[in-house]
């Protein structure tokens, strides 16, 4: 009896108390913050911006693997990886728009573009530099990005103006409640989700995969084992360019305008979401895709002025992850051996 | 010979590591390198995996020179390094790693013999063959890096540094494997601090001082010579 | 030890930079070149300037950043806003803008000022070991932060008192000394408030943004600065929702073009002084340790936060000077002119002269704005779209030809670090190291 | 713990350094398991086991490189855990890394003067106007790390890149730097490392010299028994991270439980008797 009077008198209790107060009033303002999002427009504005921000998600998450990929091996910020989804999206474009193709054969088509391309890059401007010093590899990155956003803005290339994408497949719009859902969105799920998969068995299960994931930990010690390091590498640029290129038919697809400058922002956001995640890790670019597709839909739907100020909202949520978790969500600390 | 090291020099930037150091293997041996830290033992087995280029001198295998071989066509040739401080693939699980060690084989069965051997010989990595690398002790990670190492079936077996924080009653087990290994035809090259332990299961041995070779001999000479008992056993 | 006399470094340091800025203005002058190319001049200093900066973060420091745009453009506006409130008093007053951006600059000194008064991290420690008995870690965390919160509210509103106050004051006394002074001079000593403006806008904002993401380091706090430079266009682009007069996507319009050889050319020679006698002394050698090693350096005693955050401020600070002599050159801000393809330039431009190596920074400078410009002017009808095609190309040719930039770290005349006087060395009775050569040879 | 391993510095009066229950956690790996240790004043101690035994951990804990798990690090009085590296190098502790931690593309006297920085005697605005203290206060720091290099004999190498000294130049280097600091406590690691017997003996000695000149405490962590037998007054020897004995090098040399941690069981019965022998 005593001991419970004495226990509930000591400031111990009282400050378990203060503590269950506040978090009790944290997790009122969260749900208040979601009720109120959800009231702003009614809750079928809200569940179709969930959506809308997972499609978009869906297509970062098919750009950010392959930076995350190709970071965690050669640990280079491929800032022409963005350029790869633009020739994704044009190489479409000319085989549905001028050529005719459906949509199956034109994204394989993409895919191949894009991986021959990456690979050559690879080959031409990376692999030469593999002792340099990082950031010369990494101003080649830079300049390779110039060079195919200059170079295919020129005008018997592709060209600077912005160009209406014709879709392989008439849309259809299915109305459930209030939501829309268009066969877009279905078509991008099924697709990234399956590429996943693909990615999943390959990376996991197959021989070259299981050499990817080994050199990505320690080189040396892969090269001990007799992996030809360089050809991982190779493979590396060329699955992440797959992913990219079709991630440049989806985007294409879902916002028919494309330039060659359209792989700036979405290369962007894509390589922040992967840092999120915690760069190199291939699930943590996933999640960091969703969030940032969610975020980006979201800021536009419901903060005041939101379309324009969408970018800011996304690096601030970076910037944010960063100071909580200096290494992403998912990304582990980073212990430097003395 | 299997293996002839000649005059072999290797450099860090300004820092000579070796300095013309010859030495060779027999078919069959357990050969040692003994000597301090930093004395350019792991140099040398870096340099003849082919993760270093020497800057003068010679390595020859089954009297082919391979200083200028790429390490992945090194280990195809029959030499397989167990490096320094194990480096598991600490992500990958065991049976991962194993089959990173079989790398440069394609044949399926032959890769399947291979990992029932290795487990045969660690039934301990049969156990956790689910688990991932990281998560082993350090006991279990040498075996597995060892088990590795065998995965290729290599003619020559580069050890480096097998007892290194492992406890004596482990430090037993390693040397009663590697004695075992040789046992069935591998050939040993065998880098370790622990003198008087590697000098008990190696046929010769060469004494490394900063990158020079200072002695040689059999184990026993090596192990009854007061100057090694002095600089590397205490005293 | 002892050397012959030799000429001090100096001295053709001075004659080169002499005749480089008297060949620039006779030339201008003799009508030799056009007024284009002066421009070009100008803008090549200016771009050395934020170079500069760029390499004491990077070169100098090891800390890779990508935002330096941001400062450069936080300079461009800020000082662009004072000069165009001269002229127009958009602010309602012709010192209006000026008056307001030094009180917040002083406010925000003093509310940080306060705040650090206040040792917040003793407090949390002591608040955390009186409560460590009675709650979870996690609680703790929440209380100390709300408090930690509300004091630092405080310490905020001091300066926000203080910053109001100040304002009064300044542009009373402003005020008081544009109407009696001369206009022409007046012009002059406003450009020169507004480019010191600009630098410690930049210089404070690099503060406040370098105080949290540079404890990230590597390539983490590269992206993060990253963020910050898309941050910084965004809002940019949406300036105008703000002030007005900023006029946002449109891009601000009716600076005073007040931006001449002489100016960029003296802002260069102080921002390269200042640099100079940074990097060569005490100071500098622990921020070059910082990038060597860092964990050697923490165990030398070397305060690593405080020199990154030293390094980045400058840095800061020297973007923020270039910003606002651009935005006077050119009379016309863009939020497209601070993108982050043009945000690369810097890098560019330091990795190509040679990483920590001042010499290096000017001459790429230089160059590099020198060809850009140039082959806008080379480039047959019709070809000017390939401007950025052939860049790229020489871009790629220059990391595959010379990693290490044109002078890797060495430094020319003056700029190298000064050799320590002539003098005899007194070398102890007992040497520690027995002369042994036959060892010595071996190692 | 036996009668026989009680820790000899119970009977010191003047602590400098007490190191209470430290431990060390990487990850579910226990480094480092209730260590400690009392290093007297004026010192010279040694801290020796196998590769992987965890003393590097302990130093890298001492610095502030790592924070400990638990425990308490005193340093003259004053716990240390908690406290930034560099905070506790101006506290007067200075230490050496196994593997050379030089600012390679510095020359060697910069390496010496970035020592000094804390004692630079002019502040950033001096610096940058080379106006007040400047000029006086940078001569002196460079006479002083002049006459520093001359101790050590490598003051005809100042102008060197510190990544052009050969190995041994490079390994004083580091020590000079390190006392630079003005340290009262010198943690010196593995300073032996890659030495053929005749720089070792050197070596010994120059510790030796350090200690008597600079009036130092010194804490040397080395593998090789016979570098920590010829010049270490007292020995604690580390296995798996915990301490498994102390005494003085005669006490240590025919310990059972140091033996066998070196040379492993079945070897160490034999060799016992040389080492003892000898």
């Amino acid at each position: 009896m005593t001991s419970i009077t004495r226990s509930l008198a000591s400031p111990k209790v009282l400050l378990r108390a203060v503590a269950w107060a506040v978090y009790i009033a944290l997790g009122v303002g969260i749900l208040w913050g979601v009720v109120a999002l959800v009231r702003l427009q009614g809750p079928v504005f809200f569940l179709q911006a969930v959506l809308d921000g997972l499609r978009l998600g869906f297509v970062y998450a098919l750009i950010a693997l392959g930076y995350t990929m190709v970071y965690g091996i050669v640990r280079l910020i491929n800032f022409a990886h963005g350029d790869i989804f633009m020739v994704g999206a044009f190489t479409s474009f000319y085989a549905i728009t001028q050529y005719k193709w459906g949509f199956f054969p034109a994204i394989l088509l993409a895919m191949f573009v894009c991986v021959l391309l990456n690979v050559v890059i690879e080959r031409v401007a990376y692999k030469p530099l593999r002792n340099a010093p990082r950031i010369a590899a990494l101003i080649t990155a830079i300049g390779v990005s110039f060079f195919l956003e200059y170079f295919t803005a020129l005008k018997w290339v592709f060209s600077a103006d912005y160009i209406t994408y014709q879709r392989p497949f008439k849309v259809v719009v299915w109305n459930i409640k209030g939501i829309l859902i268009s066969n877009i969105t279905v078509i991008i799920v099924i697709t990234t989700v399956l590429l996943l998969l693909i990615l999943r068995y390959i990376v996991y299960n197959t021989r070259m995969g299981k050499a990817m994931r080994a050199t990505a930990l320690d080189k040396p010690t892969a090269r001990l084992m007799g992996i030809n390091v360089d050809g991982v590498i190779s493979f590396t640029f060329a699955l992440g360019a797959a992913l990219a290129g079709a991630g440049g038919v989806l985007y294409a697809i879902a916002f028919p305008q494309i330039v060659t400058f359209m792989g700036i922002m979405p290369g962007l956001k894509a390589f922040v979401a992967a840092v999120l995640g915690g760069i190199g890790n291939i699930m943590g670019a996933f999640v960091g895709s969703l969030l940032m597709g969610m975020v980006d839909v979201l800021v536009v739907s419901f903060v005041p002025m939101g379309s324009r100020l969408r970018d800011l909202f996304a690096f601030l949520v970076l910037i944010i992850v960063f100071l909580v978790k200096p290494t992403g969500i998912f990304g582990e600390p980073e212990v430097e051996k003395v | 010979m299997l293996l002839e090291v000649e005059d072999l020099h290797v450099a860090y930037g300004a820092i000579r590591a070796l300095q013309g150091i010859t030495f060779h293997i027999e078919e069959g041996e357990i050969v040692t390198l003994i000597g301090a830290n930093g004395a350019g033992k792991s140099t040398t087995l870096r340099t003849i995996s082919g993760l270093l280029r020497p800057i003068a001198g010679d390595i020859r295998f089954q009297g082919q020179s391979i200083i200028r071989t790429p390490p992945e066509r090194i280990v195809k040739m029959g030499i397989s390094q167990v490096p320094e401080g194990r480096q598991i693939f600490s992500k990958l699980t065991v049976m991962e790693n194993l089959e990173m060690g079989a790398y440069t084989r394609r044949d399926k069965a032959g890769i399947a013999a291979a990992m029932e051997m290795v487990f045969a010989s660690f039934p301990r990595l049969q156990e956790r063959r689910r688990q991932l690398g990281g998560t082993l002790s350090g006991g279990e990670q040498q075996m597995l890096a060892m088990g590795r190492g065998l995965m290729s079936q290599p003619k020559l077996l580069l050890l480096d540094e097998p007892s290194m924080g492992l406890a004596p009653i482990l430090v037993d087990e390693i040397f009663e494997i590697i004695r075992r290994i040789n046992a069935q035809g591998t050939s040993i090259l065998l880098v370790e601090q622990n003198a008087a332990m590697a000098l008990s299961v190696a046929h010769r041995g060469y004494v490394l001082e900063t990158g020079r070779i200072v002695l040689e001999g059999t184990a026993t000479e090596l192990l009854e010579n007061p100057q090694v008992r002095r600089a590397y056993l205490g005293g | 030890m002892r050397r012959k006399f030799s000429i001090p470094s100096w001295i053709p340091t001075v004659l080169v930079a002499a005749i480089l800025y008297i060949g620039v203005a006779y030339a201008r002058a003799q009508g030799k070149i056009s007024p284009y190319w002066y421009q070009v001049a100008q803008l090549a200093a200016v771009m050395a300037i934020s170079s500069l900066g760029l390499n004491l973060i990077y070169g100098f420091n090891g800390q890779f950043s990508l935002g330096h745009i941001g400062f450069y453009a936080v300079g461009a506006y800020g000082s662009a806003l004072i000069t165009k409130d001269y002229l127009t008093k958009w602010s309602g007053n012709p010192v209006g803008a000026l008056s307001w951006i030094v009180a917040v600059q002083i406010g925000l000194l003093l509310a940080f000022f306060v705040i650090g008064r206040m040792r917040l991290g003793a407090l949390r420690r002591k608040m955390r070991d009186a409560l460590s008995e009675a709650l979870k870690p996690g609680e703790i965390g929440i209380i100390s932060a709300i408090v930690l919160l509300i004091l630092a509210a405080a310490g905020l509103a001091i300066g926000a008192g203080a910053s109001y106050g100040l304002h009064l004051l300044l542009v009373q006394g402003l005020g008081r000394l544009v109407a009696i002074t001369p206009k022409p001079v007046m012009e002059q000593v406003i450009l020169f408030l507004a480019l010191l403006n600009g630098g410690t806008m930049a210089a404070l904002l690099s503060y406040l943004v370098g105080l949290p993401l540079l404890r990230l380091g590597s390539d983490y706090f590269g992206i993060a600065t990253l963020g910050f430079a898309v941050m910084m266009y965004t809002a940019l682009q949406n300036s105008d929702m703000v002030i007005p007069t900023m006029k946002g996507a449109r891009g601000m319009v009716g600076i005073p073009r007040w931006t001449s050889w002489p100016w960029a050319f003296g802002a260069l020679v102080f921002s390269v002084i200042v640099m100079r006698n940074l990097v060569r002394s005490s100071h500098g050698r622990a921020m070059i340790s910082v990038r060597e090693d860092e964990i050697a350096a923490k165990t030398m005693g070397v305060d690593v936060n405080q020199l990154k955050t030293l390094a980045f401020t400058f840095g800061g600070f020297f973007a923020g000077l270039a910003g606002g002599l651009y935005a006077h050159l050119y009379g016309f801000l863009h939020p497209s002119t601070f993108n982050m393809v043009k945000g690369f330039d810097p890098l560019i431009i330091i990795v190509f002269g040679g990483l920590g190596s001042m010499t290096g920074t000017l001459v790429a400078a230089f160059l590099f704005t020198f060809i850009i410009e140039g082959l806008r002017v080379i480039l047959p009808q019709g070809f000017e779209d390939w401007r950025f095609v052939i860049y790229p190309i020489f871009l790629l040719l220059i990391m595959l030809l010379r990693q290490q930039g044109l002078l890797g770290t060495s430094e020319w005349g003056w700029f190298r670090a000064p050799l320590p006087p002539a003098r005899e060395i007194p070398v102890p009775d007992r040497t520690v190291v027995r002369q042994q050569p036959a060892a010595e040879k071996e190692s | 713990m036996d009668d026989q391993l009680l820790p000899p510095e119970a009977a010191y009066s003047n602590r400098l350094l007490d190191i209470q229950n430290l431990s060390k956690v990487f990850g579910g790996l226990r480094a480092v398991s209730h260590f400690d240790i009392a290093v007297p004043e004026g010192g010279l101690y040694g801290l020796i086991g196998p590769n992987g035994a965890g003393k590097t951990t302990v130093f890298n804990m001492i610095t502030g490189v790592y924070a400990p798990t638990e425990g308490a690090i005193y340093f003259d009085g004053t716990d240390l855990v908690g406290m930034p590296p560099h905070l506790i190098t101006r506290r007067g502790i200075a230490r050496t890394f196994q593997n050379i931690r030089l600012f390679q593309n510095l020359t060697v006297l910069d390496n010496v003067r970035i020592a000094y920085h804390t004692h630079a005697g002019y502040g950033l605005v001096e610096a940058i106007s080379r106006l007040g203290r400047f000029s006086r206060q940078e001569r002196i720091l460079t006479e002083r790390a002049q006459d520093f290099l001359a101790v050590f004999g490598l003051h005809n190498r100042q102008l060197e890149l510190a990544k052009n000294l050969p190995y041994g130049e490079q390994r004083r280097l580091e020590i000079a730097r390190a006392l630079a600091t003005q340290p009262r406590l010198l943690l010196l690691d593995e300073p032996a490392a890659g030495m053929n017997p005749a720089e070792t003996d050197t070596l010994m000695e120059l510790i030796h010299f350090i200690r008597d000149t600079f009036k130092l405490t010194i804490l040397l962590i080395e593998h090789q028994m016979r570098v920590v037998m010829g010049i270490c007054e007292w020995i604690t020897v580390m296995d798996f991270g915990q301490v498994i004995a102390r005494g003085t090098p005669r006490d240590i040399q025919n310990n059972e439980r140091v033996i066998e941690a070196y040379l492993g069981t079945r070897a160490g019965r034999g060799m016992a008797l040389h080492v003892a022998g000898s």
